[in-house]
């Protein structure tokens, strides 16, 4: 985003504190709202902080470690990296740069490192409280997934989403997709197909964990009268009407917060955000249910339902399996 | 037989966007013109369309400026390859090159956006019976196709100029200007087939958002021997794979298998084709 | 002759001008192709057009049909002046042309090939229907029987030629313009041919004929312009003149026309093919011995030169035994058949004989690049250098050095090149295909000597070659292939022009005197 | 002086000037300033800062330019570079997981392991034209997906590392990795892709083979004539070819972070580059290594650029893409890559 950056680079200029932080995203930042909420983080940070920031987007291996370089190379007082693919590097660049302090959001490196803070996130409860009410809507006692690969990152949108159904519906078949081919992330027209099969099917709740493929599930749910879930943001907009809910992943907080510790001293440590830290949450758990355009706005029934399993999840009466961790 | 219907309408689904680039490069190929392009027009018909659509606020519109766009762009290999004879296949991989660069370059210029842009108001093509108009206009345009090169004076003149040139030109047909012509018709054929792409199939434009389609067209032109029913069986092959391969996934196979299966496909159906063509040989046909 | 002569005042007997050319000049970057001809071609008659190689008579033809402007000069046709753009004006003011080479679409049918650009429409569509019956009737009134529905790829050569004069007819021509038609006829067919020409300007049609051909001149046509250097040399009627004359007009000196080398003296054989077949070559036997030329004749297409092309290891065998040097080298590759000895020089210089990108050094290396010229698999680009220079001075080659590209050299020293790179192999047996096609005559005379004293030195050529006179003065032996088959075998004092001819037609051996041009 | 003014008349040179030119015309009109743009991607990329990268990202580049101009050279194009240098890390990550020898010996193995696979899935591709029918083109491309798809599988499951969200192999023994440059992310690897140049280099202009290789390029039906058997060739040429792919994928495995990443060898687009700069050299052996290091230059200088200048590094990708179009209108190939296709076009 030419454009903005150039606001950015306005207000780093402007800013008095001397502390600086670099982003380095994997991906262009683009219509990923992921990625969109991490920047919103590390705005904030500088602001808090009267400090500057730069964002570095990343396309593929090669430009993550040039990237990477770039970043440790200005030596700014953290740099914060959003998504398992730092892992590796940053363990190297760690090692090599004791002094330099690096934030990995959604990820951690196995070994720990004083100068390397973490903060991950536990999505399959949040993805579990989305299955509950696919369970509770579902007319068709079917609900599925699209994921944009086999992994078990992604793994953590579609298993969750099937045990939270049946804990509420016992019989609820569930099935999961995987958008794959050639640009998996972004190819939204196979997105939409590999929705189109479930549907086909009688699915009629789909969970929508399929990148920038996320819009073609959307466009085949709304074709078939069925219902879809967005992920990280409210995505209830892009298609009102069929956008159920939205696993809420606030990488902005986790960025904020991180800093924030970073700053103070604490490093070296994960911090894991799920319901109860509130960095995961669903959109119709949130204020504003009302005028966001969600589906869930019309169904309160099914949201004390889900009320009741967050809180159970909260306390630890309830424990969801996490498929990235086996 | 939901299921089966519900395949067939998944695979032209896939296929449209494909139909209508390999339709083009058959054109192209009868003309004696080898275009490897058609993935840079296609991508170029995706972005034009939607940048269109977006400010115009009418598809239609969109889907008019794709097939001007493309047929400009494909203006880089008529001039290439037929005014100052520069090598086809070279221009034809620096176009798919240029089109990757250019689009996602403008989307960041235009749109100020990286990667995606996507927009609820975003206006896309309506669906008539389950599938875009140009969807219909893809299969009208194969028999069009068809009966134009079989019958048509424009056709026989075509088949003439790629099969000898230099005998057409010694009756006063001009190679170029039947080259040209056909290029340009690929170039609003691909433009089509980008539109159907981004505002058919999906509503969005995504950098490389053809992502291997119009390589595929180019094998379907080869399989299909550069005739319009063959290209059509050809990328009907090509869909029912793709589509039968989501089916697969449903019977829990791993997705990289589901994902090579329409390329194995493919393969094993040129097999079969240039075997059997081999034994008798012809003097057209993109495979030697 | 030291200028053209006048204008002849009568031709053949008819009145008014069909064609007029005056002062045409066209130039060419180096070349003056052609320097203020003029040309006069009367309705009715059969012009001939004569010259030797590169002396402008394609050019000349070019200019007229509208493929090439003329830097001045102008044309009238039927007294009126036009000017023409493309061969679309030409053939619209009812000139039709039949280039040397072939313009046809094999894998169009006849029907389309003679309606294409002029097509009978219906609907906008092709008129299939109508394009048949237009073949057939003018098939019919001329005299040119082909099946409407044959695929032009399928037919033979003489076919193919009467679908590109029935192309000029379905036009309306009313003069045909015919470069070299008889080049790859039997002298049946040229006789067939020269028939329907005789019937067509007997309807008030013309026809310019652009021949090499000394005695098709003197047989066929009316009147005779010759071209020597771009410019006009002599006209003629030809009632009234020799071949000698216009040979002399052509070359510009007196020039022995039948030339006759003194033979040679066969030792031992040194290739020995017996019941050889391949997909076209069916159960050929032939022997040729150290010291002596083996001619093969017949008309393209009859198997000469696959034949030729599997002996030199370019074509699988499909049955038979070859022999070289003793040797059974039946399946052998070409590389193991080099080595054995064995060099060729193939028919087509530009697309085989050499890669007209690569240097005239990488040229002139080829075949040697294994053998002399490397060790241990090293080739020293010095050595490639220093052999280039070597043939380039023995064989005459004219080049600005070694390193232009092959493209860069006339035919005739293109040819050379060829030529002297496979002598240079100094191999038991020479295979070589019509090693004179297209290039001039002096050039014709320097590759001939070369291959004579090749035979003198002890080595064995096969030759094969459609010029009969190239085949009577070069072989001591002459072999006539047809469809695939050694049809005959003739000594050189048996093997007269007219008994050839008549054993490339396919015709049995017995003589007749039906051959007008004999 | 002669030599130096032909090769500032040559389309190349023209080429690459228009193609700037082009460039800063573009970015004139997007408001931004071209010399600054320029300078930051030739400071981005062979600065102190750069450089590594440069030579990282020119490793890759340089490695599958050889591998695709050396079919290249005889006329053959071979597109799938992708499915032979995948096959190529995957085999050489199993060996290195797997391999009972000492590290040294193991990472030897891996290399060697890595060029076999990629070569003997060429040798697949030569033996569909050879025997089948399909064209080179056309099989080497449809072959790549599938060696893809399976090297992405392996990745997935049998080789996943455990607890990992990312699709990666294990990490590799310590040890079983290539030697880098100081604490650079140069590595052997470099040296390897260099002395292929060198033997490429040597083999073209000096030996009997390479004198084949070109005339079989510059006219097949030449070189058959003479006896140059035109399967074998091809066969021993995308042998080459894919063996050098692999070996591509072998050093990207053994290199930082020293496992298969799915994606990670094909991401960047390396094939398409190496294809693109084998072509704007017509295979040369010396301009298809400058014309790599170019690209490379591009490549790392586009992002430094994007880094420092507000710039979008797609410049550098469509400055690449007018660059070959300006060349390709000059340049003139040999006939027979795709049968009679280009006879038939060139003789338009
Ligand atoms: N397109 C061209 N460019 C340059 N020179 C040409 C061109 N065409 C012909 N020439 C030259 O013009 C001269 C006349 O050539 P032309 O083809 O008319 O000869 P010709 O009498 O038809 O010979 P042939 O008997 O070989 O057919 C030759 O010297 C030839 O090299
Ligand atoms: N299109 C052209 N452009 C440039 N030069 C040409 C062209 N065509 C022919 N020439 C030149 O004209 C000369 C003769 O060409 P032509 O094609 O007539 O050769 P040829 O008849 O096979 O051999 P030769 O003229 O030696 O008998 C050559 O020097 C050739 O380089
Ligand atoms: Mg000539
Ligand atoms: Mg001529």
């Amino acid at each position: 985003n030419a454009a903005a950056k150039k606001d950015d680079s306005a207000t780093g200029a402007s800013g008095g504190s001397g502390k600086s932080f670099t982003l380095v995203t994997p991906d262009a930042v683009g219509q990923n709202e992921f990625l969109k909420l991490a920047v919103t983080g590390i705005k904030s940070a500088a602001k808090q902080h009267d400090g500057t920031q730069k964002v570095y987007e990343s396309t593929d291996t090669a430009s993550q470690q040039q990237n990477v370089q770039a970043a440790v190379d200005a030596k700014p007082d953290v740099i914060v990296l959003v998504g398992f693919e730092f892992a590796d590097l940053v363990a190297q660049q760690a090692e090599k740069n004791p002094g330099q302090q690096f934030l990995i959001i959604d990820a951690c490196t196995t070994k720990t490192f004083k100068n390397v803070s973490c903060a991950v996130f536990r999505e399959h409860e949040g993805v579990y409280l989305a299955g509950a009410e696919a369970g509770l809507l579902s007319k068709s006692g079917k609900v599925g997934a699209v994921d944009v690969l086999d992994t078990p990152q992604f793994r953590r949108y579609s298993d969750p989403f099937a045990a939270g159904a049946k804990k509420v519906a016992a019989k609820t078949q569930a099935s999961t997709r995987f958008v794959g081919g050639q640009s998996p992330f972004d190819d939204s027209a196979r997105a939409k197909e590999q929705a189109n099969t479930l549907l086909a099917k009688g699915y009629d709740q789909i969970m929508a964990a399929a990148a920038a493929g996320n819009y073609g599930v959307f466009e085949a749910a709304k074709a078939k009268g069925a219902f879809a879930y967005g992920v990280d943001v409210n995505q209830c907009a892009s298609a009102p009407g069929t956008v159920v809910d939205n696993v809420i992943k606030r990488t902005d907080i986790a960025v904020e917060k991180g800093i924030e510790s970073v700053l103070g001293g604490t490093t070296g440590t994960t911090v894991s955000y799920g319901l109860k830290e509130g960095g995961i949450s669903l959109t119709g758990l949130e204020d504003g249910v009302d005028t966001s355009k969600c589906v869930i706005a019309d169904h309160k029934d099914v949201l004390t339902k889900v009320e009741a399993l967050r809180d159970q999840i909260v306390s630890g009466e309830l424990k969801v399996d996490d498929p990235a961790a086996s | 037989m939901f299921l089966d219907s519900d395949l067939l309408m998944s695979a032209l689904r896939a296929l449209t966007p494909i139909l209508l680039a390999a339709l083009g490069g058959a054109l192209c190929e009868r003309a004696g013109v080898f275009n490897i392009g058609l993935e840079g027009m296609m991508l170029m018909g995706c972005f034009t369309s939607v940048a269109t659509s977006w400010f115009t606020g009418s598809p239609w519109l969109g889907v008019l400026a794709a097939a001007l766009a493309a047929a400009a762009y494909s203006l880089i290999l008529a001039v290439g390859a037929v005014t100052l004879r520069g090598d086809a296949v070279v221009l034809g991989i620096a176009m798919n090159l240029l089109a990757v660069g250019l689009t996602s370059f403008l989307l960041r210029t235009v749109f100020g956006v990286q990667g995606t842009f996507d927009d609820p108001s975003l206006a896309g093509l309506p669906l008539i019976g389950g599938f875009t108009p140009l969807a219909y206009l893809s299969w009208a345009a194969v028999a069009v196709a068809a009966l134009l090169l079989s019958r048509h004076v424009w056709g026989l003149r075509l088949r003439g100029v790629g099969e000898a040139p230099d005998a057409a030109a010694t009756l006063g047909v001009s190679p170029a200007k039947y080259q040209y012509g056909a290029i340009l018709l690929s170039g609003v054929l691909c433009g089509l087939a980008g539109a159907q792409l981004a505002l058919g199939n999906v509503t969005l434009f995504t950098e490389n958002m053809t992502a291997g389609r119009g390589w595929i067209a180019v094998v379907a032109v080869m399989l299909g021997r550069a005739a319009p029913l063959g290209v059509l069986l050809a990328a009907l092959l090509f869909g029912l794979a793709e589509a039968a391969g989501f089916r697969l996934q449903g019977l829990g196979l791993p997705q990289q298998a589901t994902d090579a299966a329409p390329y194995v496909v493919t393969l094993g159906a040129l097999f079969l084709t240039t075997a059997r063509r081999r034994r008798r040989p012809r003097t057209t046909g993109a495979v030697q | 002759m030291t200028r053209p002569p006048a204008e002849p005042e009568s031709g053949a007997g008819v009145s008014g001008v069909a064609v007029e050319l005056r002062g045409i000049t066209k130039r060419f970057p180096g070349t003056l192709a052609n320097d203020a001809v003029d040309l006069t071609v009367r309705h009715g008659e059969i012009h001939a057009l004569m010259g030797e190689n590169g002396a402008g008579k394609s050019t000349l033809m070019s200019v007229l049909y509208g493929m090439e402007r003329a830097d001045a000069g102008s044309i009238r046709i039927d007294g009126r002046e036009v000017r023409f753009t493309s061969p679309s004006d030409a053939m619209a003011a009812g000139l039709g042309m039949v280039h040397q080479s072939f313009k046809l679409f094999d894998s169009l049918t006849v029907a389309e090939n003679v309606v294409y650009a002029a097509e009978p429409r219906r609907f906008g569509l092709v008129d299939r229907a109508a394009a048949r019956r237009r073949v057939r009737a003018l098939a019919e009134e001329h005299g040119l029987a082909v099946d409407p529905d044959a695929r032009v790829g399928d037919l033979p050569v003489g076919l193919r030629q009467r679908v590109e004069i029935l192309k000029l007819l379905h036009r309306g021509a009313r003069t045909l313009i015919l470069d070299e038609p008889t080049a790859v006829l039997t002298p049946a067919e040229a006789d067939t041919l020269f028939g329907v020409l005789k019937s067509l300007t007997a309807q008030g049609r013309t026809v310019v004929l652009v021949t090499h051909k000394l005695r098709e001149v003197l047989e066929g046509s009316d009147r005779v312009t010759v071209l020597r250097d771009g410019r006009v040399a002599a006209r003629l009627v030809t009632s009234d003149t020799t071949a000698d004359e216009i040979a002399a007009a052509m070359t510009g000196r007196a020039v022995e026309l039948d030339r006759v080398h003194a033979p040679g003296t066969p030792g031992e054989a040194v290739l020995r093919v017996t019941g050889f077949s391949t997909d076209s070559v069916h159960d050929v036997d032939l022997t040729v011995h150290a010291g002596e030329i083996v001619g093969i004749a017949g008309v393209a297409g009859n198997g000469q030169s696959e034949l030729v092309e599997a002996l030199a290891g370019l074509r699988p065998v499909a049955a038979g035994q070859v022999r070289l040097q003793g040797d059974d080298v039946t399946h052998a590759s070409a590389t193991e058949r080099r080595v054995k000895g064995l060099a060729y020089v193939p028919e087509d210089r530009h697309a085989v004989g050499t890669a007209p990108a690569a240097s005239v050094a990488d040229n002139l290396a080829m075949g040697h690049h294994r053998t002399t010229l490397s060790a241990r698999g090293l080739l020293p680009p010095a050595a490639v250098r220093a052999h280039a220079r070597r043939l380039v001075e023995r064989f005459g080659i004219k080049a600005a050095t070694t390193e232009v590209p092959a493209s860069a050299l006339s035919g005739g020293n293109l040819q050379k090149l060829l030529i002297g790179r496979e002598l240079a192999h100094d191999a038991p047996l020479l295979l070589v295909e019509q090693p004179t096609r297209g290039v001039d005559i002096g050039a014709i005379q320097n590759i001939h000597d070369q291959l004579i004293a090749y035979r003198d030195a002890g080595h064995a050529v096969l030759l094969v070659s459609a010029e009969l006179s190239e085949i009577r003065g070069l072989a001591d032996r002459v072999l006539v292939m047809y469809e695939g088959r050694v049809a005959a075998s003739y000594t050189k004092e048996e093997a007269d022009e007219r008994t050839l001819g008549l054993a490339m037609a396919g015709a049995p051996v017995e003589a007749t005197d039906m051959n007008p041009l004999t | 002086m002669t030599r130096i003014s032909g090769a500032l008349r040559s389309p190349l040179t023209f080429s690459v000037l228009a193609g700037l030119v082009i460039g800063a015309l573009f970015l004139l009109g997007t408001g931004a300033d071209p010399v600054t743009a320029y300078r930051a991607v030739v400071t981005g990329a062979l600065g102190a800062d750069g450089i590594g990268s440069t030579l990282t990202t020119g490793t890759s580049v340089l490695g599958l330019a050889l591998a695709l101009a050396i079919p290249l050279r005889a006329g053959l194009i071979n597109l799938g570079g992708d499915g032979q240098m995948v096959l190529g890390g995957i085999t050489a990550a199993v060996t290195g997981l797997y391999s009972p020898l000492p590290a040294p010996l193991t990472v030897v193995l891996a290399l060697l392991a890595g060029m076999a696979a990629g070569a003997g899935y060429a040798i697949l591709a030569a033996l569909c034209e050879n025997h089948l029918g399909v064209p080179l083109l056309v099989s080497s491309l449809l072959l790549s997906y599938p060696a893809v798809s399976l090297a992405s599988y392996l990745a997935r499951y049998p080789l996943k590392e455990p607890g990992s969200s990312l699709p990666q192999t294990r990490a590799l023994p310590d040890g079983v990795a290539l030697p880098a440059f100081g604490d650079s992310t140069v590595t052997l690897g470099l040296v390897l892709v260099a002395l292929a140049a060198a033997a490429y280099w040597f083999t073209d202009r000096r030996t009997a083979v390479g004198y084949e290789i070109r005339m079989t390029g510059l006219n097949p039906r030449f070189s058959a004539y003479a006896g140059v058997e035109r399967r074998g060739l091809t066969l021993k040429l995308m042998a080459l070819s894919g063996g050098l792919a692999g070996l591509v994928g072998a050093i990207g495995v053994l290199s930082f972070p020293y496992r298969f990443v799915d994606g990670s060898l094909t991401a960047p687009g390396y094939t398409w580059t190496g294809l693109t700069a084998a072509l704007l050299a017509a295979a040369a052996p010396l301009g298809t290594v400058v014309a790599a290091f170019f690209f490379a230059v591009l490549q790392v200088g586009g992002l430094a650029m994007e880094r420092t200048t507000e710039v979008p590094r797609e410049l550098t990708q469509v400055l690449q893409a007018i660059v070959i179009v300006f060349l390709a209108a000059r340049l003139r190939f040999p006939r027979r890559w795709f049968g009679r296709r280009t006879r038939e076009s060139e003789a338009v």
